[in-house]
């Protein structure tokens, strides 16, 4: 009976969390397109609702009456499960992700490990989608994605490793909590180019602007998700942005110092600001980000493929290499606030 | 804080493949002559170190148990890394023929022989099963060198798969052996074996380690891949792996299941004693019929491993030195019945059939000497290096009262001996209507003479070798 | 001494193919030096050879394989000695006999013998059995090649055979001497002798020797490699063949199974002996009827090898029946004997069959006929030879046949009957065999164009009639030499009742 | 609780299903990297209950390497067989027969 | 300890729910009328004339086993950088060496153009 009373709890807890994303998965798609617009002198979505605030709800009713189209000789089953399987590590990794001090579903102590497992998941999705398609322009552009993700993954572990040697722990809450105090004390500064680094594969991750070469419509069409119609390719379409919630979230917790305040500790502004909830830090944080995003779509052209590979490999590899072993070395000589 | 000094030929030949590896990206020349140079001078080198730092000095352990220092490790390390020296100076021609020179080839067996070197020193199933993959990861590539032959790919899937299998099954065994002694080190799992707990669990674990082993060495029933991969790989890799690994399977056999799990020698005796047979009658029966040299030898490898076998059935002291023994003169005889092959091949030509020795003796009388030396000594006439190996097996079992087995070699040996006649039978027997003049660089033949040289001496004074072998084993 | 007479022809074989490579005629002289050095060499050991001693002479002993307890231990007594001697003499007719006939590699033809040569004198003066047991079986490495490479048609077929033969023989040799170490704690011959063995142990060790000798012999199942590789074989290599390595056969007997396992030689003499008259009555039955006369010769061997076998296992019977110590040692001399005579009348019977192939190049008794119209002088020593073969009195052939049926008598009628067998069978194809080949009309084209022997023929199949002759008339410095050695094995294999 | 020898019967039949996929299959040589894979899996699994039981670390260290030298070994297989197919147009087991004796 | 991942589970049971969810909804929803040509593979309008799963370049493989070895290394980075602070300077050093070896390993990619594209 415990039991079924502490899962319950478990779901509710979870529901919780979950509606909210998905609300800002809806108006993330809403934002950007705002943004954009008026970034480009437009006005954006403004028919549906009041300032087309109605806008998401009306896309996603529109997609479920869609018809999911499943191409011939496409392997049916692989077919369907490819959409589940990019969703679902976008979803599942906040599991480990405290949004304030104690406000994490589960506390566990590998959650880096987690999480670094969880998006790794996401481009079996990717290729399953390619490979089930039975589509030339769906397997160029899975295996397009799929290299620029699994490369970018390796410069992201690097930065993660730096993270994690700052911190000395998997924990995302010890994390955060080592890097308590103002805004200097966070690890974005001693771990800046990893930091840059952590962020621009975190963009390349989700295939976004500039490196959206994978699903570039002047080049291959649509990418891996071609013949996905329906509410097939909406999922893909709410992986990617819930990918690009998670991966602001993430860089939020590991190097911009999760719910803490920028002034905390500081003499006049830290009890200026003590009133403010963790909570709000945290999302402001992630909203900063968020805003990073679109903003690189409003203004980078795009890349061109073997520059996105060169600079995973050429670039972001050995400066995070090199940057390693520097963190390592002010890590054992305890150099500033952060190693100790 | 581990004593590095102690793993100075490790360390050496660690540094050295980085060293080599950048050198050749940068050497601009057409035949990595660079590398080359440097793989063979590494080498020697490695062999200085390897006597330098392991000859003759007390057994002592460092790096938290798992590595061990004794005369043994040197007698490893001097064959492998000699062989190998010898058979890329083999491979060299070969491979500038086929447009293979390439600096990788020195790079995976140096590599190789880190992976041996490790293996050879190794005092923990950690560093036995890491330096087993660092070899067999080498081997694989060495195999597929050759990106354009069928034959090639071939070998080198089977190569891969069951190499793979039988690491997996060794390791499977080696988890066995980790649940009933409760640890990795050789001398704790030893001092486990000793007291006689957890029996049934370790003797699992033993037989899939000698199965792994087994697999490694090619013994019969486990040979399958043998004479695939041998005919298969170019030869500049068969030549290479057909000689140094070998005294490294043995490493493997005598650091797992001597040092580690001697006490346990009553239960894999009859196993071994099983493997030995089947690798003598499948080994010597079916190089009868063979037409492909390469094949050939790739069953009279298997009946050699059933042999070596023997040696370590008997499960004494003498016994292992005299697998040892055997080993090392097995893999001067391979080396240089391999070279051979690489000498009368020529660009588009492979010279693997025995067909293809036809007339040797007129066209080069010098290298005809040096294959009569090498199938006689094969086949353990006296005078050459072959007989005493066969010798020393034949005395550790016959010492230990297993006179039947000796028996049962001897008349394998005999089987054997018919198809390295053979091969003589073409070489001087065979006469060629026109009989094109052989020509070989300098260095291969002086490396054919050393090799011919090796076997003529040995086989007269054998004793230098006996004894540093049996030192080796602690005699 | 000894050392000087293995090396030396091993090493000058090693010169001869170096310095003939390109240059015959260079090869040649340089072997002909080497051997003729052998043979004084030999002359000179005969000569230093303190007679009417019975232990080793001209010991030499130093440590080879220490761990092993190995040792380079040479030395002969009686039995070996005259045996190192008639090597050296083969060699050197071989080297004459080869001069210009052999013109494929005469280098490497002439090498394969010097170290052949030396290789022999090793198994003769081998004292240590692992030391007699690499010069045993290394001797199939040149024999090999010979056949192989300057044999018939048919050469491969019957080189093979005869490797495997020998080889199959002489590793269960290998075991039994492994054994026995680990019983004497040596490997040094003497130091086997008169080990208390268990008698089942000393059966399987008998029959491992058995498996080693009887094949060199040959002895009669075992029998077959011999006329292939006779027939097959070059006339160096049958000549070598003939005189000395089917003696090592003979002299293993001597020097392993009889001393060293004696309970167990005992209980199986009969199936020596059997085999032994088999071979005699059986074989020589056999050589009649050959059409090929190397083949003939070489049944020919084979039945006196038998006869040899049968002096040596015939002693116990002799003890046995009579208690006669002197009999029994009357056959072991004459075995003896025999050999050594066999093996001049047999190398000299190969030589006059090379003779006649050199010409004619055919060995098929149908072919010839009315030689001795052609080639007189020729005619005279084949026939002289075939009766010597035959053991006409005044050859060395009679002296050893006539001692040993003397001596059989002592066992039993029976036996000395069928002995007695040999001689006339002997008698019957030889004389046969000359009958069809020397005399008679000249029927063949080819035959009335023969020459006769050159002056080195002459030479060659000359210093044969003397040494024939020798020995036949005055046989009493080789019995003398031999005896006392006899003697001291006689008393490790019968004790002294 | 599980008890160690549940996990060892599971790892055991990984293993044997491993070996099973070597010798049945004859149709696609990927499945066979894929079957070696799996018995590592079973090692590791092995290594990991031990290590577990004994409250000994070491076995999981050995996992460690265990799937470092397992990824390397795939990189090798499937580079060969990408040479494979190159050259014999077909990663079919039962094809691999060309050499014979 | 491994009950804290409970919740974990939960949450990934469902995720995969909210993926399945709105799939079936789609397939219950919307209509479904196939027809041959809806079905075909996008392709320009031409009909597909080869097998759409053909080989492809093989750099795209490469940069597989490349990704599974740097992969690697950072799994042997992860618990290094945990306890450096306890292993001192000799951890230090060892790792300085292990990344000194992927670093001439990647040299070598680099230095054989495994990187480059196009």
């Amino acid at each position: 009976m415990n039991a079924l009373i502490e899962l319950s709890w478990i779901t509710a807890k979870i529901v919780a969390l979950i509606v909210p994303l998905f609300l800002a998965v809806a108006y993330m798609t809403y934002a950007e397109r705002k943004v954009i617009s008026s970034m480009q002198l437009r006005r954006g979505p403004n028919r549906v609702g009041w300032h087309g605030l109605l806008q998401p709800f009306a896309d996603a009713l529109k997609l479920l009456m869609k018809e999911v189209v499943l191409p011939q000789n496409a392997n049916r089953f692989l077919f369907v499960l490819a959409p589940m399987l990019s969703i679902m590590p976008a979803l599942a990794a906040w599991a480990v992700l405290p949004l304030s001090e104690g406000m994490v579903i589960a506390d566990v102590n590998a959650g880096l490990l987690y999480v670094l497992a969880m998006t790794s998941m996401g481009v079996y999705g990717i290729i399953l989608a390619g490979w089930a398609s039975n589509s030339k322009y769906a397997l160029l552009g899975a295996l397009r994605a799929g290299a620029q993700v699994v490369s970018y993954e390796i410069a992201m572990g690097f930065a993660l490793v730096g993270v994690l040697m700052a911190a000395g722990s998997l924990n995302m809450g010890d994390i955060i909590r080592a890097q308590e105090g103002p805004i200097w004390n966070w690890f974005w500064l001693p771990l800046l180019p990893l930091f840059i680094v952590y962020w621009i594969s975190g963009v390349a991750e989700t295939n976004r602007l500039p490196f959206d070469v994978a699903e570039g419509e002047s080049e291959i069409v649509a990418g891996f998700h071609v013949e996905y119609s329906g509410m097939a390719f909406a999922i893909f379409f709410l992986a990617e942005y819930a990918n690009m919630i998670l991966i602001s979230g993430l860089a939020a917790i590991m190097f911009l110092g999760g719910w803490y305040s920028p002034f905390d500790g500081l003499p006049l502004l830290g009890p200026l600001f003590s009133w403010v909830p963790g909570l709000v830090w945290f999302l402001l944080k992630v909203c900063l980000f968020l805003f990073l995003y679109i903003w690189f779509r409003g203004t980078f052209p795009r890349y061109r493929y073997d520059q996105i590979m060169r600079l995973g490999w050429k670039v972001l590899i050995p400066v995070t290499v090199v940057w390693l072993i520097v963190v390592a070395g002010l890590s054992l000589g305890e150099v500033g606030p952060w190693f100790s | 804080m581990p004593q590095f000094a102690m793993a100075a030929p490790e360390i050496w030949l660690g540094v050295m493949v980085c060293v080599v590896l950048i050198a050749d990206l940068f050497d601009r020349s057409q035949e990595s002559r660079v590398a080359f140079f440097l793989t063979q001078a590494t080498l020697l080198v490695a062999i200085g170190l390897a006597v330098n730092t392991h000859w003759g000095v007390e057994r002592s352990i460092t790096f938290n148990g798992m590595y061990v220092s004794d005369s043994l490790a040197a007698v490893l390390k001097m064959t492998v890394a000699g062989l190998s020296v010898a058979t890329l100076g083999y491979s060299r021609d070969y491979l500038r023929q086929r447009d293979l020179l390439k600096g990788e080839f020195y790079l995976l067996a140096l590599m190789a022989n880190l992976g041996m070197f490790v293996m050879a020193s190794a005092s923990s199933l950690l560093v036995l099963y890491v330096g087993l993959e660092m070899l067999s990861l080498s081997l694989y590539a060495m195999v597929a060198f050759d990106r354009d032959s069928r034959l090639g790919a071939e070998a080198a899937m089977k190569y891969f798969v069951l190499g793979a299998l039988s690491s997996g099954m060794m390791l499977y065994g080696m988890s066995m052996i980790y649940g009933a002694s409760g640890s990795l080190l050789i001398d704790e799992i030893a001092a486990q074996a000793a007291t006689g707990d957890h029996l049934l669990l370790m003797g699992f674990g033993m037989t899939f380690a000698l199965v792994g082993v087994a697999f490694k060495f090619g013994a019969a029933p486990f040979h399958m891949w043998i004479p695939d991969v041998y005919q298969g790989a170019p030869t500049a890799a068969t030549a290479f792996l057909g000689t140094a690994p070998k005294v490294a399977a043995l490493a493997l056999f005598l650091r797992l299941l001597v040092d580690g799990l001697g006490d346990l020698h009553g239960q894999w005796q009859a196993m071994a004693i099983i493997l030995a047979v089947g690798s003598l009658a499948i080994g010597n029966l079916f190089a009868l019929v063979q037409t492909n040299l390469k094949r050939m030898l790739a069953y009279s490898t298997i009946s050699h491993i059933g042999f070596l076998f023997l040696g370590l059935i008997a499960g004494t002291e003498e016994g292992y030195a005299a697998a040892l023994f055997y080993a090392i003169s097995y893999g001067i005889m391979a080396s240089g019945a391999f070279g051979m092959i690489i000498l009368l091949s020529h660009r588009g030509f492979e010279a693997e059939m025995i067909d293809d020795m036809r007339g040797l003796n007129d066209r080069h009388s010098g290298f005809a000497l040096v294959m009569l030396l090498l199938m006689f000594s094969m086949a353990g006439i006296p005078g050459t290096v072959g007989f005493y190996a066969k010798w020393l097996v034949l005395q550790s079992l016959i010492d230990t009262g297993m006179v039947w087995l000796a028996v049962v070699a001897v008349l394998f040996a005999v089987i054997g001996a018919f198809y390295y006649l053979r091969v003589l039978k073409a070489v001087y027997f065979d006469r060629l209507d026109a009989p094109a003049p052989l020509e070989a660089p300098m260095g291969q033949r002086a490396i054919v003479a050393v090799n011919g040289g090796a076997i003529l001496v040995l086989g007269l004074f054998p004793d230098r070798l006996i004894e540093i072998c049996q030192t080796a084993l602690g005699l | 001494m000894l050392s000087l007479l293995i090396w030396l022809p091993i090493v000058g074989g090693v010169g001869v193919l170096l310095a003939g490579r390109d240059n015959a005629d260079r090869a040649r002289w340089s072997a002909l030096a080497v051997s003729a050095l052998t043979l004084l060499l030999g002359v000179a050991l005969w000569f230093g050879f303190e007679v009417g001693v019975a232990g080793m002479q001209f010991v030499e002993r130093a440590s080879w394989i220490q761990a092993f307890g190995v040792e380079y231990y040479l030395g002969v007594d009686g039995i070996s000695m005259p045996l190192v001697v008639l090597t050296a003499f083969s060699t050197l007719l071989v080297v004459v006999a080869a001069w210009d006939v052999v013109r494929y590699k005469p280098a490497q033809y002439l090498a394969a013998f010097l170290i052949m040569e030396g290789i022999m004198i090793g198994v003769f003066s081998a004292l240590d059995a692992i030391l007699f047991y690499v010069f045993f079986e290394a001797m199939l490495i040149p024999m090999f090649l010979i056949i192989g490479i300057w044999g018939g048609p048919n050469r491969i077929y019957a080189t093979l055979k005869f490797f495997l033969y020998t080889f199959l023989g002489s590793v269960m040799m290998l075991i039994a001497l492994i054994y026995l170490r680990t019983e004497a704690g040596s490997f040094a011959i003497p130091d086997l002798y008169g080990l208390a063995l268990p008698f089942t142990t000393q059966v399987l060790v008998f029959l491992a020797f058995l498996a080693a000798f009887a094949v060199k012999v040959p002895m009669f199942p075992v029998h077959t490699w011999l006329p292939d590789a006779h027939v097959e074989a070059p006339t160096g290599g049958s000549v070598i063949l003939a005189a000395i390595t089917l003696k090592i056969g003979g002299y293993g007997f001597l020097r392993f199974s009889l001393p060293i396992v004696p309970e167990a030689s005992m209980a199986l003499d009969w199936l020596l002996i059997s085999l032994s008259l088999i071979a005699v009555v059986y074989i020589g039955l056999v050589a009649m009827v050959q059409e090929d006369l190397k083949k003939l010769i070489a049944y020919s061997s084979i039945a006196h090898m038998g006869f040899v076998t049968l002096a040596f296992f015939l002693i116990f019977r002799i003890v046995a029946a009579s208690g006669s110590r002197d009999a029994a040692l009357l056959a072991l001399e004459g075995g003896l004997v025999q050999m050594i005579s066999h093996g001049f009348v047999s190398a000299a019977m190969f030589l006059c069959v090379g003779v006649l192939y050199d010409r004619m190049h055919t060995r098929r008794i149908a072919d010839y006929g009315g030689v001795a119209n052609r080639m007189p002088v020729f005619a005279g020593l084949f026939v002289f030879f075939a009766m010597a073969n035959a053991g006409l009195p005044g050859t060395s052939g009679f002296v050893g046949e006539f001692m040993v049926i003397l001596a059989s008598f002592q066992a039993g009628f029976w036996y000395a009957a069928i002995a007695g067998l040999t001689l006339i069978l002997g008698a019957a194809y030889s004389l046969w065999m000359i009958k069809r080949v020397v005399y008679g009309e000249v029927r063949n084209a080819e035959v009335d164009k023969l020459r006769d022997v050159n002056p080195r023929e002459r030479l060659l199949l000359g210093s044969l009639v003397v040494v024939v002759l020798l020995f036949g008339l005055y046989p009493a410095p080789l019995i003398n030499v031999m005896a006392p050695s006899l003697d001291a094995l006689f008393g490790i294999v019968v004790p002294t009742p | 609780m599980l008890a160690l020898s549940d996990y060892l019967v599971l790892s055991a039949l990984l293993f044997s299903i491993g070996m099973a996929g070597i010798f049945l299959n004859r149709k696609n040589a990927i499945v066979l990297l894929m079957s070696i894979e799996l018995i590592l899996l079973a090692v590791n699994f092995n290594f990991i209950a031990f290590s577990h039981f004994l409250g000994d670390i070491h076995g999981q260290v050995f996992v460690f390497f265990i799937l470092t030298v397992a990824a390397a070994e795939s990189a090798i297989g499937l580079a060969i067989l990408v040479v494979l197919f190159r050259n014999r147009d077909t990663i079919n087991v039962a094809d691999l027969d060309s050499m014979r004796g | 300890m491994i009950e804290s991942y409970l919740p974990v589970l939960v949450f990934i049971a469902i995720a995969m729910g909210i993926g399945i969810v709105p799939l079936a909804a789609g397939f219950i929803l919307a209509p479904r009328r196939p027809d041959h040509d809806k079905l075909s593979p996008y392709e320009c309008g031409f009909e597909a004339f080869e097998d759409s799963r053909m080989q492809f370049d093989v750099r795209y493989y490469l940069v597989a086993i490349l990704f599974i070895i740097f992969d690697l290394e950072i799994a042997f980075l992860f618990p290094w950088a945990i306890v450096l602070d306890e292993i001192g300077l000799f951890g230090y050093g060892a790792m300085a060496i292990f990344i000194g070896v992927l670093l001439v390993g990647f040299l070598y990619e680099w230095k054989k153009g495994a990187l480059e594209w196009e």
